[in-house]
């Protein structure tokens, strides 16, 4: 109980701690913007830590952070494997072809407007369909191999990458359309050097969703059927062993790579789009 | 009335038909109990639910007990109704598969979630590995739900159970000629499938035994009821299903089945057959599935109070 | 309204012929093997040895046979027409003729995929209000209080990095220790994923008065809980409903992923039925049940906004 | 700043500024916004800022309405700190933009300073209506801001800050979207409607006619650092009918401003 | 048309209106742009377009650029119709806004036209230094559109306009977004460079200094439907100095084109 009564006074410390380096201009501070959801993070961690112990939380429901660590550092290898299935071969595969695919149709869209009315209400329908529902089809045509993991990814990355990208390619103002008219540019100029880099920002909106869906995409396909190997398989094959610590270890991987990834598209994405003014700050 | 709550391994089918008889017919409430059963699915740990306190008694696999209970949950089987094991690997004939041997260099299908343990025990039994299809491994699958992998010819062999994956197999149109099956009891890897179990804390409690001794009593008379009558257990156990999926025709199918691995069950643990299993768990060579012999995982105490009457 | 149905139905139209079409090469060598069975000649050699060949190999080299691949008991790819009809057969044709529907038993018949979308249904707009509210509430504290903003809002970018789908199962088990079951564990699961979405939408809409209107606000010297109330809320109702969309539809997803696990009814619970039973049609038309109901319940929501954007004057 | 307050209670102007100066901390470096500005202001003036884009005149009426704080200097408004004027709701505040809500009716948007004020509710329609009348939209109180045009929203918004009888009167830019002859007509009105409420005006510009044409007073300010120039005290009479902008006061009052501004300009 | 254009040959007018309307239908019905809009503008001119809000000014530019088309009525250009005019790149337009696409570079913005008409390389590189330094941006080439203050930007935009050498310029409300002191300047420019350059000129503005100190003609238009109620030629000398603004010659000018807007404006 002791433990606790811990828990709670070192949240309520760290909000102090936190509500203070907030407070007046220090938050524009470098150090400060990075140690502020730090704090937060591991407080929650230490939190979690003390429940657990406090309340002998039996492992089997919830293990404890430092629990789950130490099994994340002795299965490096194993989790290792796991990540490259899953994510190198499942999500970014997929990723990759679900993007592609989703530009080209947002050009073809774009492009013809009898296409715009009549692919995206029906796309938006396609696009309610749960994947938990699909997934188990997939692994039946696909097979039980990445294939099928990264087909999911596709189907789910697809339609939001499309609606990004075509709302982007819409967004040119009037008076830059105009411009390219009055300089008697055609369709590939008027798209190449305006729509396209006018698009570029939601672009990497629809990435940053899309991203974030194929983790989760690749992962949930596992459970439908998959090799020995997987972040999906893992959580659900030591799920079922009762190694919680395990399970959430998986977790943690497919929560790196998940950030990470999304980390990575930032990045790309403030270089790419450094003239938009929500990059300028 | 007494309340407890009972953990199925599996969804509501007739692999349960004894509880659910036993609710139906009224074989509870005579004992003086309320019973609840959840049913199970995939993804659901019985070991965990009774872990978290959201069951009193569950019905799960010998081998994934006893693993939770080096896992730190202290299970404990207090009856047996099952006495066979009902699970089995399912060939194609056409691939040349016909002895043990034979499945080195294929894909196999093997149900996880703490179902695997029988599978590896008789693998590493026969020396195979299971990392990989090559001259002397296997290429382990994690099989889904169904058996589409084996009807798409996505494996060459997939985990069933002679009540119920095997039956889906027929049904589907294929013969048995065309298929060849390995029952992990003639392979001498039968574990024990579906025994009742509890923590072992509770049975300190004399009232608690009682509680389950009664459980039991009516629990065994509703799988003699449904061995009696498969047709109307068929019938009960589809009028508990929820999602409204079965079909009759498999559920009458399956409760034949299941009548076999009762047998004459009086719901009482065979001690030699909880050693073949425990000696099974233990044979898994680099890797065994439980790493001493567990103390107290059983118990009689319950099926005695319950057969004295 | 002609400019959108005549492109839709042409859409749906080709989508239907590629559905056709394709169904035959997918469902090829079941066909083949069945035939097979009932002594037909085969072009292809035997069963193993037609999994190396391709499909149109098989469906060109035994035309007679391919187009039972439109009729098949278990498809890989069932036909739309099986799809509709077995989607007409556990909705009207249960509730209607069947033993348990509606029409017999005054009760929704639960081998009716209208009683499962009810089921659904609850949970989800349970979840969806559990969601949206904490949404709500979270992105209010994020926009009073830098301390929240700063710490809470990259966790919370994390957190739906997390495959919460995988977790379902632990989740729903460990609510069911701490008492809590049925409907609200998948309500739950259903809240997590929809909370998000609206957070993100919302913190934009808190944020959308420009300076010029706060200032406005510090001019007459409005509270805080007075500027959130008259200028911050109606500012934001059109981001509000802009992540409503997105919520409710990720809010059905989180009750069917809820109900996967726990075989209780819903529409989760018969896919996974479905797919238990190797019964294709059946997965399919639960399928299009859930993605009618999203429809619905997306269409809505967009109907809320468009009341609400009336009712508040701002032009249709 | 207790000094600064105690003489102005003696000479009474109502906003008084004495070297107020105001540097933002920006990632660039920093900005000196306003440098050792000092002004006095009497009640009913009417106080032009006119100066190029940068030279600090939104800063300086922001400084007045206490949404920016002066780095140093001493600043007061009705011989109080500018916070404590703005907590006894001293101001009426008009933008550039009309920035009416747009989901409230013109009537809604007028009274909403008078209910956050607290003003019980009949005396609010009472005020709703006379300010309506003020500026010539009786009539038009049930109209959204998207159904009226652009001078009758910016005449909206100036309503909206008479409504609850502020001592001052801040505007900055308030004509600044609007065409050049609409600009007139509402120049006319403000003029009319100053006449009548006497109230302390604080008026930003970049029209020199404009400047001209409504002031007691034209504060000319200068960029990098912004500072003011010059102050030039209208010859005008009170009374101006619109072509007293082609008199030759006008046009001398217009030059000399044009001679301050293009004096303080640097590059364009 | 074809009567049209044979006409246009004889006098050889640049741009030459006969009896132009523009009707827009909208879903409250149908608007008149422009009502029997007739106008002859001949090689060299600087004709300003001024009137209120909705007089169809832009309209007018938009269908000489061929970016809509005269519901009926004649309008030529360069004896060709304006979309064939179009095609033979005959424009440069310049905006309110300086519209310069913030993803690339101000060189890069005024190589932009280049590129798409497909000019060599070399030739894009010298055109965009002779223009840069045409309205003095030289050295700010490699900087982006957000680095620059408005004025420069807008400057920019006219470069832009100018690197292909159309014949015609036509420039809506360019400095309608700038500050006065800014757009003294900007003018002051604008007319050397018209001077320099002898580009016929069309330019949309709301101001009327701006329009009498630039314009060799004065085209006052009135709203609904959209007409144009005056021509005036002007008696200003071709060189202006700043100051010309105050002289008689210059205030008589502006007085005619108030009047016009005046009693073609019905309501603010
Ligand atoms: N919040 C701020 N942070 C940093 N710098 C600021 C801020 N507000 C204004 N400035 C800077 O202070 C100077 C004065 O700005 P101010 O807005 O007062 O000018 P202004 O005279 O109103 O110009 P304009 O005519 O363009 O409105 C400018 O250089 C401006 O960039
Ligand atoms: N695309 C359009 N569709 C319908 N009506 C239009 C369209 N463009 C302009 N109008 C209408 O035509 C009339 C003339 O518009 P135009 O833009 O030419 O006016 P303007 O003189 O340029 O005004 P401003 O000074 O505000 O720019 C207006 O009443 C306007 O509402
Ligand atoms: C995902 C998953 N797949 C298979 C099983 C294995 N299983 C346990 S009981 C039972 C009944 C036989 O039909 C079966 C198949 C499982 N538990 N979870
Ligand atoms: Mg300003
Ligand atoms: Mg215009």
């Amino acid at each position: 109980m002791t433990l606790v009564l811990l828990a709670v006074l070192l949240w309520i410390g760290a909000w102090a701690l936190n509500g203070w380096l907030t407070r007046g201009t220090r938050h524009r501070v470098r150090a400060v913007r990075m140690a502020v959801p730090l704090i937060f993070g591991v407080t929650v961690l230490l939190v979690w830590e003390l429940v657990v112990r406090g309340l002998g939380v039996p492992t089997a429901i919830l293990p404890a952070p430092s629990r789950i660590g130490a099994t994340f550092g002795a299965n490096l290898p194993l989790l290792w494997g796991d990540f490259v299935q899953t994510i190198l071969k499942g999500a970014l595969s997929g990723l990759a072809i679900g993007v592609a695919a989703a530009l080209v149709t947002a050009v073809l869209v774009d492009r013809f407007d009898v296409l715009r009315r009549g692919l995206l209400p029906v796309g938006s329908f396609m696009a309610a369909l749960p994947i938990v529902g699909t997934a188990p089809i997939l692994v039946m045509w696909f097979g039980f191999g990445w294939e099928s993991k990264a087909a999911v990814v596709v189907l789910m990355v697809f339609f939001p990458m499309l609606v990004n990208t075509v709302a982007g390619l819409q967004d040119t103002t009037g008076m830059q359309r105009d411009l390219m008219r009055t300089y008697g540019a055609g369709y590939w100029p008027t798209l190449v050097k305006l729509r396209i880099p006018a698009a570029l920002p939601f672009v990497f909106n629809g990435l940053k969703i899309a991203s974030t869906l194929a983790m989760i995409g690749a992962i949930v396909a596992e459970f439908f059927g998959s090799p020995t190997q997987g972040i999906g398989f893992r959580i659900s094959a030591s799920n079922g062993q009762l190694a919680l610590d395990m399970v959430w270890a998986a977790i943690l991987v497919g929560a790196l790579a998940g950030s990470a990834v999304y980390g990575i598209i930032s990045l790309v994405e403030r270089w790419v789009t450094f003239w938009h003014p929500s990059q300028r700050t | 009335q007494d309340a407890v709550t009972l953990q199925l391994k599996w969804v509501t089918q007739a692999q349960f038909a004894g509880y659910y008889v036993a609710l139906d017919q009224g074989f509870y409430e005579e004992e003086n109990l309320d019973v609840t059963i959840l049913p199970g699915g995939p993804d659901i740990a019985p070991t965990q639910v009774i872990a978290g306190g959201g069951a009193d008694v569950v019905v799960e696999w010998m081998p994934a007990a006893l693993a939770a209970r080096e896992q730190g949950v202290p299970l404990v089987n207090v009856a047996q109704p099952f006495q066979g094991s009902g699970m089995q690997l399912t060939c194609w004939a056409d691939t040349g598969i016909t002895a043990p041997e034979d499945l080195k260099n294929r894909t196999l299908g093997v149900w996880f979630f703490g179902n695997e343990y029988p599978f590896l025990s008789w693998m590493s039994q026969l020396g195979i590995a299971t990392d990989g299809k090559d001259e002397d491994g296997v290429e382990v699958l994690k099989q889904g739900f169904n058996v589409d992998p084996l009807l798409q010819r996505q494996a060459d062999c997939i985990s069933t159970m002679t009540y119920n994956e095997y039956n889906q197999v027929l049904e589907a149109g294929v013969t048995p000629e065309e298929l060849v099956n390995f029952k992990y009891e003639e392979q001498g890897v039968a574990t024990l499938e579906d025994g009742l179990y509890v923590l072992e804390e509770n049975l300190q409690d004399p009232a608690f035994v009682d509680k389950m001794a009664r459980f039991v009593r009516a629990s065994m008379k509703g799988w003699q009821w449904a061995e009696g009558n498969p047709e109307e257990a068929a019938q009960i156990v589809l009028d508990n299903d929820e999602t409204g999926a079965q079909t009759i025709e498999h559920q009458v199918s399956m409760m034949t089945e299941v009548s076999k691995l009762i047998g004459e069950s009086t719901g009482e643990l065979d001690p030699a057959a909880y050693e073949r299993t425990v000696a099974t768990l233990m044979a898994g060579g680099s890797d065994p599935v439980i790493t001493a012999a567990p103390e107290g995982a059983w118990t009689h105490a319950v099926t005695d109070a319950a057969l004295a009457q | 309204m002609r400019r959108t149905v005549l492109p839709v139905l042409a859409v749906v139209l080709a989508i239907l012929a590629l559905w056709y079409v394709a169904a035959i090469p997918m469902n090829i060598r079941e066909v083949l093997t069945e035939a097979e069975r009932a002594g037909a000649e085969v072009w292809g050699g035997t069963a193993p040895e037609r999994q190396d060949r391709s499909a149109w190999a098989l469906v060109v080299r035994n035309p007679d046979l391919a187009p039972a691949g439109w009729s098949q008991e278990r498809p890989r790819l069932p036909a739309p027409h099986q799809v509709v009809r077995e989607l007409y057969a556990s909705t009207i044709g249960e509730e209607v003729f069947g033993r348990r529907g509606f029409v017999q038993t005054g009760e929704f018949s639960n081998r009716s995929l209208i009683y499962h979308a009810g089921v659904t249904l609850g949970a989800t707009l349970v979840g969806f209000l559990i969601g949206a509210a904490a949404g709500v509430l979270l992105a209010v504290g994020i926009v009073h209080n830098r301390a929240m903003d700063m710490s809470v809002m990259p966790w919370a970018v994390i957190s739906q990095t997390i495959p919460i789908v995988a977790l379902a199962p632990m989740i729903i088990v460990v609510l069911n220790s701490m008492g809590v079951q049925g409907l609200l564990p998948k309500a739950i699961i259903s809240a997590y994923l929809s909370f998000f979405p609206v957070v993100v939408g919302m913190v934009k809409g808190l944020r959308a008065p420009d300076q010029m209107q706060l200032d406005l606000m510090h001019t007459w010297s409005a509270s805080g809980g007075e500027t959130l109330r008259k200028l911050r809320l109606p500012a934001s109702v059109p981001y509000l409903f802009a992540s409503l969309k997105i919520a409710i539809a990720a809010s059905l997803v989180g009750t069917i992923v809820g109900e996967l696990p726990v075989q209780r009814g819903g529409l989760g619970a018969r896919m996974l039925a479905g797919s238990y039973y190797g019964q294709t049609a059946q997965i399919w038309a639960a399928l299009f049940m859930a993605a009618i109901l999203a429809a619905l319940l997306v269409w809505l929501m967009g109907w809320l906004e468009r009341r609400t954007l009336r009712a508040m004057g701002v032009p249709a | 700043m207790a000094n600064a307050a105690s003489l102005s209670q003696t000479a009474a102007p109502v906003i008084d500024a004495r070297g107020v100066n105001l540097v933002f901390e920006t990632a660039d470096g920093p900005v000196q916004a306003l440098k050792d500005v000092s002004l006095s202001v009497t009640k009913g003036e009417f106080v032009s800022f006119i100066g190029p884009s940068g030279c600090g005149k939104t800063t300086f009426l922001r400084c007045v309405a206490a949404l920016e704080t002066p780095t140093s200097g001493a600043l007061t408004v009705n011989g109080m700190i500018p916070d404590q004027a703005r907590r006894a709701r001293a101001y009426g505040y008009v933008f550039q933009a009309a920035g009416l809500y747009p989901w409230r009716t013109i009537a809604g948007n007028i009274r909403l300073p008078l209910e956050i004020m607290g003003f019980p509710r009949a005396e609010q329609d009472a005020r709703v209506d006379r300010v309506l009348k003020l500026v010539d939209l009786a009539g038009f109180g049930r109209k959204y801001p998207w159904q009226l045009s652009g001078g009758m929203q910016q005449r909206a918004s100036i309503a909206r800050a008479l409504a609850f009888d502020a001592d001052i009167l801040l505007m900055d830019e308030p004509f600044g979207a609007l065409d050049e002859i609409v600009r007139d007509r509402l120049n006319e009105e403000l003029l009319s409607l100053w006449a009548r409420t006497q109230k302390t005006t604080l008026f930003v510009t970049h029209s020199i006619p404009e400047a001209v044409y409504l002031s007691t007073k034209i504060v000319v300010m200068s960029p990098r650092p912004g500072r003011i120039t010059d102050i030039i005290d209208s010859p005008l009479p009170r009374e101006r009918p619109l072509d007293i902008r082609e008199s030759p006061e006008f046009l001398a009052v217009a030059h000399r401003v044009r001679e301050g501004l293009r004096a303080g300009h640097v590059e364009v």
